[in-house]
């Protein structure tokens, strides 16, 4: 839609250029400042919805749309929304193809014969706006359901404290069913991205940073056990450097040769919970 | 559960004697129960925790409950009924500070998530398909997973046409949740005006004028 | 919360009758909190939900309380007092009957609990936001407790940024109750992907083997 025109206009940048015409104002009756027009277009749940605001912003009643007038409105906000490089579902467009062409049926003279059902263009949008304007009402009144967590509090009395606790049991096989199942729907399995050794690395970079978190700067040297011999260092030094790429430590060393130290960059914070 | 194993009396006679469950026992035994089920219990599950003799009148249950639902009708816990049973919960006018205890905010949703969940809720059993065609937007996958997960809608079926889509349905647990006995006890739906009458109303003439006076004539044609 | 700006009265006062908590209504909301609170709660934590002005009578908690002990003396459940607070349970006469309900097999743990574990085993530290981020759903705060309450999972630190998320990590309990010794017993993701041999027959040790004889190496950058 928008062709900059290298405009001369040096006292007011146009705002959009609409059909390659410059606009320098919104339209009065649809104006929505430029910063809010985004968020505006997302308050709308499809086209259905922005044109029952557009009808029910004219106190008019679905049965009697005026359809030119809406289309053009509707078509209005299509194309600033394509000025704004909104990415333009195809469901806007469509829509906004539906009321052109309903308009164009309706400026052709009726022909008689047909039924009464077909003999209004119109009927099938009337329908689907009532349609979803029951759903769309529907939805706000599920909302204010009494719901549990925000109007509703189910009480119960601590479970069993005589004895311990029971808890449900789970195996590695479930364990593992679970990952399983979320790894294909992230599809994290196109690629071997785990693996048994970066395991020991996690596994240790939980313990590196406990231990940097309890105690604030750690020497550097303080975190390598050498009776696990070199596998061991190899581990701590892998997990160090991935924790100081991830941004939850740091490594500093205060002069040249100096003693190294490692202290926690996540605010020196350990929950002991 | 721990059946007495007593086999050469008559037990039915012994049994009653011996528990002497008078009905306000029964009734403290119940209220007991409900409390600590942990979540909504219904009355076979109730009834299940007491012998055959112990409820030799088939009523008692029933009576309790109703008895009890009178005896919290004015405190800060009341006795309500949802889908899956019956569940002590704060009374409205302590709900609000109840809700102190948390420091969470009730999680809100969408737009979107809603009106979705308000289709699959009355029109069930529904695909993805029919919602999207009837909000006029695509459903992200997103939404039906947090419907899913959340276990306010589960698959129940797919539908025999081609790329055998899901249905939807809601679950017990939906109903627990928005605190209904029966998908009927949601709000009704808006009336559908009919489209005869309104076809019968209809005036060509009058909306064309409109639409004249409206001065949006120059037709730019919108492609 | 409806405060009239009258700064000259003695607002303590004026603060009461708006509020209008009678004594009456202050015993019920501690019954429901007591109620909600799901485990012992202490009297000051009572009183935090509480405004000053509210509690103006610093005894009303106290005599709340005390009528409440009393109005469930003969009830179904009882009001006590325990070392970190006070509490309702089953009273004596009911508890053997609610005990059958706790016999019952535990609930299972849900599909989200497993999934949200198994990703803080494999990736972690890891933030709740990362779990949801690959999840592709939110995670309820309740999994999250439920994890730590159990032992399995706890925090070790926050993540610096915006927020500052908690990290969260596997603890030595986590290993102990799957029988591992160090986090890399578990099984590879290659195992997992090949699930059907773990289906055909569950055998950690084979596992293992098997583990090591399928030395895959290629990329090991997690991120």
């Amino acid at each position: 839609m928008s062709q900059v025109t290298p405009g001369p206009q040096q006292q007011e940048m146009p705002f959009a250029y609409v059909q390659g015409a410059p606009v320098t104002e919104l339209p009065k009756d649809l104006y929505i400042p430029p910063e809010a027009l985004e968020i505006f277009l997302e308050a709308f749940e499809g086209p259905l919805d922005l044109l029952l605001y557009l009808i029910k912003r004219q106190n008019l009643d679905i049965l009697e749309i005026p359809i030119a007038e809406i289309t053009e409105q509707y078509v209005k906000y299509v194309e600033l929304m394509q000025d704004f490089q909104f990415e333009l579902a195809a469901e806007y467009l469509v829509m906004a193809a539906m009321l052109a062409e309903i308009k164009s049926r309706m400026l052709l003279p009726r022909p008689e014969l047909l039924d009464d059902e077909e003999a209004d263009p119109r009927a099938e949008l009337i329908r689907r706006l009532q349609e979803y304007e029951r759903f769309k009402k529907a939805a706000m009144d599920i909302d204010e359901l009494p719901r549990m967590g925000r109007d509703t509090f189910p009480v119960y009395l601590e479970p069993n404290y005589s004895s311990p606790e029971q808890e449900a049991d789970i195996s590695m096989k479930e364990l593992m069913l679970a990952l399983q199942g979320v790894m294909q729907r992230a599809a994290m399995f196109t690629r071997h991205n785990i693996e048994r050794e970066t395991l020991s690395v996690r596994e240790r970079m939980s313990m590196v940073l406990e231990k940097i978190n309890n105690e604030g700067f750690t020497r550097f040297t303080a975190l390598f056990e050498y009776k696990e011999g070199k596998g061991g260092v190899v581990v701590t030094f892998l997990a160090i450097l991935e924790l100081s790429k991830q941004q939850l430590l740091e490594i500093v060393q205060s002069e040249t040769y100096g003693v190294i130290h490692v202290k926690p960059l996540s605010g020196g914070t350990l929950d002991n919970d | 559960m721990t059946k007495e194993s007593n086999p050469s009396e008559k037990s039915d006679q012994t049994a009653i004697t011996l528990d002497e469950l008078t009905p306000e026992k029964i009734k403290y035994s119940v209220e007991a129960i409900i409390f600590a089920a942990n979540k909504a219990i219904s009355l076979e599950k109730i009834a299940a925790l007491f012998s055959k003799q112990e409820l030799s009148d088939k009523n008692c249950l029933h009576h309790a409950i109703e008895e009890l639902m009178q005896d919290y009708q004015q405190r800060g816990v009341e006795l309500v009924e949802v889908n899956s049973g019956f569940r002590f919960q704060a009374a409205q006018n302590t709900a609000p500070r109840v809700a102190r205890l948390w420091d969470e905010k009730p999680q809100k949703y969408s737009r979107a998530l809603l009106e979705t969940l308000a289709l699959i809720a009355y029109r069930q059993p529904i695909t993805r398909g029919e919602i999207e065609e009837i909000r006029g937007v695509s459903v992200s996958s997103q939404i039906m997973r947090t419907l899913v997960e959340r276990e306010w809608v589960r698959i129940i079926g797919h539908r025999d046409v081609p790329g055998k889509p899901a249905m939807y349905a809601t679950t017990r647990q939906f109903l627990d949740y928005f605190g209904l006995k029966k998908l009927d006890e949601l709000p009704s739906l808006d009336e559908i005006r009919d489209l005869d009458v309104i076809n019968a109303e209809l005036d060509f003439g009058d909306m064309l004028k409109t639409e004249e006076t409206g001065k949006h004539s120059k037709d730019k044609q919108p492609d």
